[in-house]
């Protein structure tokens, strides 16, 4: 791996990282779901590195696109709401960054320090993960999981549908306008 | 490509999902009136759908490329959660009538979890096991939200939602770790490889954890438990009891899949840490389930404490002679609090006056004088959940602590018992109140649930008579498994 | 194994499963056309369900005179798990059929007395609807006890166990909406279940590492193997039968369990004479007796069995002493008597305790049902009085033996039968209680002489508390209105009555000494020392007794108690003392402040600060402000979705923190 | 590169994605928090999907993405109804449901 390399991959996660922290700390959801953007748009980088070109592109075109877009219909829906940075329980804030703290120490020992198996990154052929490879497994091995998707899916947008159809039975109507 | 036999071995979800797609479509002709025909014409889906399950039961097969699996683990679950999607829509029809949420969809989501909880029993890959839980779970996220309108409804239905979502976040995160330890994702691959030896042994215990939180999270397991009474207690009742039953089941059927593959290699490790949970869920369930006036809050908190009882099968797995006799134990423990817990969920519907209301303890006063039949449903049901004998609940704890002390974890069982004696304290205050104080309350019992609460107090009893047979059953379900 | 059996077996053994079907079916009858028959017909209906049980241990005793070995009559297979096989299967020898016959026959006269006893009492706590409810209970308890004491291995042994206790709990909150603001009744019930249930959690305890150590429940598998399972379990015999003492301190009311049997007296009359005096609370001393086997094994646990059973005779005889309702004074008897049995037991003379069980049940029944007589009497001159004289001063307790008196001249037949319970009660020869009393303290002549002292003192005790009663209740003048005006119960009440007196009588004859009937009827099925019939003995405790009952007609009889409202002629010698004693050495406030108290405080911490507040648990532990903790413990009581997911988080570091340190 | 550099990337992203959930209060930035974690669980699968040279783990991956998908539609609706009700997103007030 030569030096520029590491600068290259070095830059992708100072980037991926500092994105995130950005989405967490900022007060403002439409700027968090911008910061996340940028951080998943720096992992289908990473993704290309690691040979899977398809899922790359698919995260740019799910994720940065369709579900953060659908976010930012949301937050432009509900009036981008800002909270006080007030926090209401006690101790969550101490609690929270100290277990977080011990927690990614531990992953990091368990995943570096601790793994005998580490591996240098494989640069794979253009073809390993080729939209056709990917299709043909699809629809072949993975043709039971693909369908169950399928099935996902659907009830995600039936109850998507039922969770927001307004209709108010007309008793309950007439309660809540009493108040 | 699939063929005949691929699709004959997930017949029954194949009919239950075909089902849900055109009652879906079925139910737009349906007028608002009479959404009653929709909820007949779903438990005559599950009905055939339990037709084709037992018909096509007693053989063990692999379909799709090994993603899916039928035997008799899978077909014993099969039945509990298409008996318990039928309670659930007997429990519903009226009630959601009452609650003025009656809707076709309802009905089409429902069948769409047991769906993925069939799946889930018998899913054989790792790919298969989430989305099957992804195919339960987001029929039910939405269903406790079902209620649109009513507060506590979609709070709790936000709260399971996040959480749940953030179990998944664990599930994956440890599907990933599994994956890289073993390079396989499918069971008998993991299997090999690890017989092998060549597994990363600290991916592989790392992704266990994880795996184990996540599911721990889906059966309630404390610390993992939090959300259980709140969602249990915000959710349509109908609903609520369905969680209690057949979520949980799902959960521990993929646990039990899960971990009859990793713990070959995983005992040393996975043993004491269920342990401490087993020994944490039983005590914090039952005692803190002492404390509450709520009724849906106090099953709630039951049902926290029997998913304790049930995971000391888990640790008990981890003696290896006593591997098969432990998971019967725990199908058998889940039929009989399964039974018990419909039957006191029905009576939970029938209490509710409007939604969320009439439920306390103080609400049970008098029931048991002015409805004689339904407060020794309910006698039942709780003497069976405290483990008293003549009923399945004692059966269930008779095999379940007997296995754990064969095993060599006498302390666990110990817990166990000192709990379930706890217990009896807030059990029998339910009776008490029925029983023992005044009160003139009514009731609404719909004949749909009254048959719900009949034939689970039949079956408490009567099945008790004749465990043996019921063991043998589970027994055979193991006995196919392995 | 049955098979066998059943092949060389009388075919009068086969009728055995009818003492628990026959009840069975009154319950039935009753429950589905009890409403249009009316109360004489259900109290026929049950009292003949268990006489007709009582014929069928009648013809079991016939058939077994012939095979005295005895027999397992299989009813049918239950289960077969691994290697657990249980049947439903009845177990016909001389020790159960000696249970079923006392059991039965005390059951079917105290269900006669019942249908006149629970008509009256039916009408005076005002719901007659409860009449056929009380019946149903009964014999579904006959049932229960059948099946207690006709099992053939722990399990179903157990079944019965919990079924006399279940039973026990709803009848003694049988009028649970009356008694002390409305809920004293359902409270005692409640009370007599929990503290039975902390002694058969013991007894749970028990059978699981019987299992464990013998790999059956079966009777017929356990009781020969003990010798080879003990020379390679030193300990395990101890465990095993201590914990089953723990049950057997439940049931059988043994210190430090007893608590519950006084409250227990809540229950109608009839209960109290059936299930707390004559049979239920015998099924302790049944069990050691049917697992002898394992206690001779460990001898340290006969020898604490020993002890318990004494001093708790000694110690329930001092607190019936100060007694002043006429129930609690028999409730402490039992306690009391039934000491004898357990530390007979404990002395090695299982056959002097089913011989005194057996008389016990007879002239404790008598005594309890008889009392029942005068509560009633007083209960209906209550009611008289106040319809009389218009005013509701009549409202006197019917228990307190204060507000009693001369009642020998109005109520003649229930004097004479009280008078013969408290006799044989007291030991006095030629009666029954004489002998079978008398052979448990030669008995503890033969081992411990301490243990002798104690049961002789006990003995001495009992002849006074029992002298002191007669002469408060019968004697003297009668002291309240609702006295003077009782009269003598109706013949459905005294002829039951007659006849367990003519029984406490005559009962002593089943082991007369020299003739030894019941010793040599038992040893077919346990180890039976011959006991002999010692002199000096049986003169000291008779002396005893009668000195005794000459003390109490010193203190009680000479100058009888002048108003209801008057001391205590000991209360005034000894103050304080007889206080203390009068409340039961405050053992139920120590038990309170002990075990109760307590626990409510535990319950409460982990439901509050412990669940709600887990979070607040770690941060204390790494030492976050204390002080925050108060304000903190308010807000965590929460339904915050972000501390439940904080929960989550702990529980995977603290996994993960513990396999970093394993693997 | 070592693959490690990736599981350590994915491990600090997983981490961050937990803070999120524990730290903030709107409920649309919460559930932002869970996708930032379905994703580090991708980014480890494709990981150890290069290590092996297994499509297995790209494939997962794709189908991760379709659930995101289906859980964001669900999310956000519940959201929007919650908005609708209550008028805040802030996780905080949802908590009626206690004890």
């Amino acid at each position: 791996m030569t030096l520029i390399g590491i600068i290259f991959y070095g830059f992708l996660a100072i980037v991926a990282i500092v994105s995130a922290v950005a989405m967490l700390l900022n007060r403002s959801a439409i700027y968090s779901a911008l910061f996340l953007v940028l951080n998943f748009a720096t992992i289908a980088v990473l993704y290309l590195a690691l040979g899977a070109p398809f899922i790359a592109f698919t995260q740019v075109t799910v994720y940065a696109g369709a579900i953060m877009i659908l976010f930012l219909f949301v937050i432009a829906l509900l009036g981008a709401e800002k909270l006080s940075g007030h926090e209401p329980i006690k101790g969550q804030r101490t609690m929270a960054i100290v277990l977080g703290l011990i927690f990614v120490v531990e992953l990091v020992l368990f995943l570096i320090f601790r793994n005998q198996g580490i591996q240098p990154m494989l640069a794979l052929t253009q073809d390993f993960a080729s939209p056709q490879k990917i299709g043909i497994a699809m629809f072949t091995q993975y043709l039971l999981p693909f369908e169950v998707v399928a099935f996902i899916l659907l009830s995600a947008t039936i109850g998507a549908i039922v969770l927001t159809r307004v209709e108010k039975p007309a008793r309950l109507g007439a309660a809540r306008g009493k108040k | 490509m699939s063929q005949m036999s691929d699709l004959l071995t997930i017949l029954p979800v194949l009919i239950v999902v075909t089902w849900a797609l055109l009652l879906l479509v079925v139910d737009l002709w349906i007028p608002k009136q009479k959404k009653g025909l929709t909820a007949l014409l779903a438990v005559i889906g599950l009905a055939v759908a339990l037709g084709a399950s037992l018909a096509t039961s007693g053989s063990t097969t692999l379909a799709f490329n090994q993603m899916v699996v039928s035997d008799g683990f899978s077909d014993f679950l099969h039945i509990l959660f298409l008996g318990s999607g039928m309670a659930a829509i007997a429990l519903s029809y009226d009630y959601l009538k009452r609650m003025q949420i009656e809707r076709g969809e309802y009905y089409v989501l429902l069948l769409f979890s047991i769906a993925g909880m069939m799946l889930m029993a018998q899913a054989y890959n790792l790919i298969m096991v989430f989305l099957a839980l992804e195919l339960l779970s987001i029929p039910i996220y939405v269903l406790s939200g079902f209620a649109s309108g009513r507060s506590i409804s979609e709070e709790s239905a936000l709260k399971y939602f996040l959480m749940g979502a953030f179990a998944s976040g664990f599930i994956l995160y440890g599907t990933a770790m599994i994956f890289g330890a073993s390079g396989h994702i499918d069971f008998p691959g993991i299997a090999a490889t690890l017989h092998a030896g060549q597994v990363n042994p600290v991916l592989f215990v790392i992704g266990a954890a994880l795996l184990l939180v996540g599911f721990g999270f889906k059966v309630a397991a404390a610390p993992f438990h939090m959300w259980t009474p709140d969602v249990y207690h915000g959710a349509p009742s109908s609903i609520s009891a369905f969680m209690s039953v057949a979520v949980k089941a799902a959960g521990f059927a993929s646990l039990l899949r899960v971990f009859m593959v990793l713990f070959p290699g995983l005992a040393d490790q996975m043993t004491p840490i269920l342990w401490g949970i087993a020994a944490l869920t039983m005590v914090m369930g039952n005692l803190v389930a002492l404390m509450q006036t709520n009724l849906k809050r106090l099953l709630a908190y039951s049902s926290i404490a029997h998913a304790g009882y049930i995971l000391m099968a888990f640790v008990s797995y981890g003696n290896k002679q006593f591997g098969s006799e432990s998971i019967s134990a725990a199908l058998f423990y889940l039929l009989a609090y399964g039974l018990a817990s419909f039957g006191a969920w029905a009576i939970v519907v029938a209490m509710e006056k409007d939604y969320g209301e009439g439920l306390f303890l103080e609400d049970l006063s008098g029931l048991g004088k002015r409805y004689p039949w339904l407060g020794t449903a309910m006698l039942i049901f709780m003497l069976s959940f405290a483990g008293i004998p003549l009923t399945m609940g004692f059966w269930g704890k008779f095999y379940l602590f007997r296995t754990t002390i064969q095993a060599g974890f006498l302390s666990l069982a110990l817990i166990g018992i000192l709990t379930s004696l706890i217990s009896v304290y807030y059990y029998l205050r339910v009776v008490v109140f029925m029983f023992m104080k005044p009160g003139e309350k009514e009731l609404q019992v719909n004949p749909w649930v009254g048959l719900v609460i009949a034939v689970t107090a039949i079956a408490v009893i009567a099945m008790a008579l004749y465990p043996g047979v019921f063991v043998a059953w589970a027994n055979q379900a193991v006995m196919l498994l392995q | 194994m049955f098979l066998s059996e059943t092949t060389s077996m009388d075919p009068l053994f086969l009728v055995v499963p009818l003492v628990v079907f026959l009840p069975l079916l009154g319950i039935l009858v009753n429950w589905l056309f009890g409403k249009r028959l009316g109360e004489k017909a259900i109290g026929t209906i049950a009292s003949l369900a268990v006489g007709g049980s009582f014929v069928v241990s009648l013809i079991l005793l016939f058939a077994l005179r012939t095979d005295p070995q005895g027999f397992s009559v299989p009813l049918m297979q239950w289960f077969t798990v691994g290697g657990l096989d249980i049947s439903w299967s009845f177990r016909v020898d001389t020790l159960s059929v000696v249970m079923m016959l006392a059991v039965n026959l005390v059951g079917t006269l105290i269900h006669i007395y019942a249908i006149g006893y629970m008509h009256e009492d039916a009408i005076h706590q005002g719901d007659p609807t409860r009449y056929r409810r009380f019946f149903i209970f009964m014999n579904l308890f006959i049932i229960a006890m059948m099946i207690l004491v006709s099992a053939d291995n722990f399990l179903m042994l157990f079944v019965g166990w919990e079924g006399v206790g279940l039973c026990s709990y709803l009848l003694i909150g049988f009028w649970f909406d009356k008694g002390e603001g409305g809920i004293a009744n359902a409270q005692a019930g409640k009370k007599a279940f929990i503290t039975t249930r902390i002694g058969d959690f013991g007894l749970l305890i028990a059978i699981f590492l019987i299992f464990w150590a013998f790999g059956s429940l079966n009777f017929g598998d356990i009781f020969p193997r003990v010798g080879e399972v003990a020379a390679n379990h030193p300990g395990l015999m101890l465990a095993i039968t201590l914990f089953m003492l723990m049950g057997v301190t439940g049931k059988s009311a043994q210190i430090p369990l007893y608590v519950w049997l006084p409250d227990a007296m809540a229950g109608p009359t009839p209960v109290s004479a059936l299930i707390h005096a004559a049979t239920m609370v015998t099924a302790g001393v049944y069990l050691m007796t049917r697992s002898q086997a394992l206690y001779l094994a460990a001898p340290a646990a006969q020898n604490v069995v020993m002890w318990v059973g004494a001093i708790t005779a000694l110690f329930a005889a001092i607190i019936a002493v100060a007694q002043f309702d006429i129930k609690k004074v028999l409730a402490y008897s039992t306690i009391s008597q039934l000491g004898y049995m357990v530390a007979a037991v404990g002395l090695g003379a299982e056959t002097a305790a089913m011989f005194h069980l057996v008389t016990h049940a007879f002239f404790k029944a008598l005594l309890f049902l008889s009392s029942g007589s005068i509560i009633l009497s007083l209960e209906r001159a209550m009611e008289e009085g106040a319809q009389g004289s218009g005013s509701h001063a009549t409202n006197i307790d019917p228990q307190d033996m204060r507000n009693m008196g001369g009642l020998r001249k109005k109520m003649p037949t229930t004097f004479w039968v009280y008078l013969v319970g408290a006799l044989t009660l007291s030991g006095i020869a030629p009666l029954a209680g004489f002998f079978s009393k008398d052979e448990i303290i030669a008995a503890a002549n033969n081992t411990n002489g301490i243990i002798f002292v104690v049961l002789v003192a006990a003995a001495f005790l009992t002849a006074f508390y029992m002298g002191r009663q007669i002469l408060m209740v019968f004697f003297g003048k009668a002291r309240t209105k609702a006295a003077s005006l009782a009269k003598e119960s109706a013949p459905l009440i005294t002829v039951p009555l007659i006849i367990l007196a003519l029984l406490s009588i005559v009962g002593g004859a089943i082991n007369f000494p020299g003739w030894l009937n019941l010793e040599h009827w038992l040893e077919h099925t346990i180890k039976v020392h011959e006991s002999t019939f010692q002199l000096p003995v049986a003169l000291i405790s008779l002396s005893i007794a009668l000195i005794a009952i000459l003390i109490a007609w010193l203190i009680y009889g000479r100058k009888p108690l002048a108003e209801s409202t008057s001391k205590d002629p000991l209360a005034r010698s000894l103050g304080g003392v007889f206080t203390l004693v009068n409340q039961k050495f405050k053992v139920d406030e120590l038990y309170h402040f002990l075990f109760i108290g307590p626990y409510e405080k535990l319950a409460d911490f982990f439901a509050h600060p412990v669940d709600q507040g887990f979070i607040d648990g770690i941060a204390n532990g790494l030492g976050n402000l204390a002080s925050e903790t108060g304000s903190w413990l308010r807000k965590l009581q929460n339904g915050f979705v972000r501390s439940y997911v904080l929960s989550i988080v702990a529980g995977i570091v603290i996994i993960l923190i513990y396999l970093l340190v394993r693997v | 590169m070592p693959t490690s550099f990736f599981l350590a990337l994915s491990a600090i992203m997983f981490v961050l994605g937990i803070l999120g959930v524990l730290l903030r209060r709107n409920a649309l930035v919460i559930f932002m928090s869970l996708e930032l974690m379905f994703n580090a669980a991708n980014l480890a699968f494709v990981t150890f999907a290069n290590q092996y040279q297994l499509l297995t783990g790209q494939i997962f991956v794709f189908f991760i993405m379709a659930v995101a998908a289906a859980e964001v539609a669900v999310g956000l609706a519940l959201m929007v109804a919650i908005f609708r009700n209550k008028g805040s997103v802030d996780i905080d007030q949802l908590n009626s449901l206690k004890g």
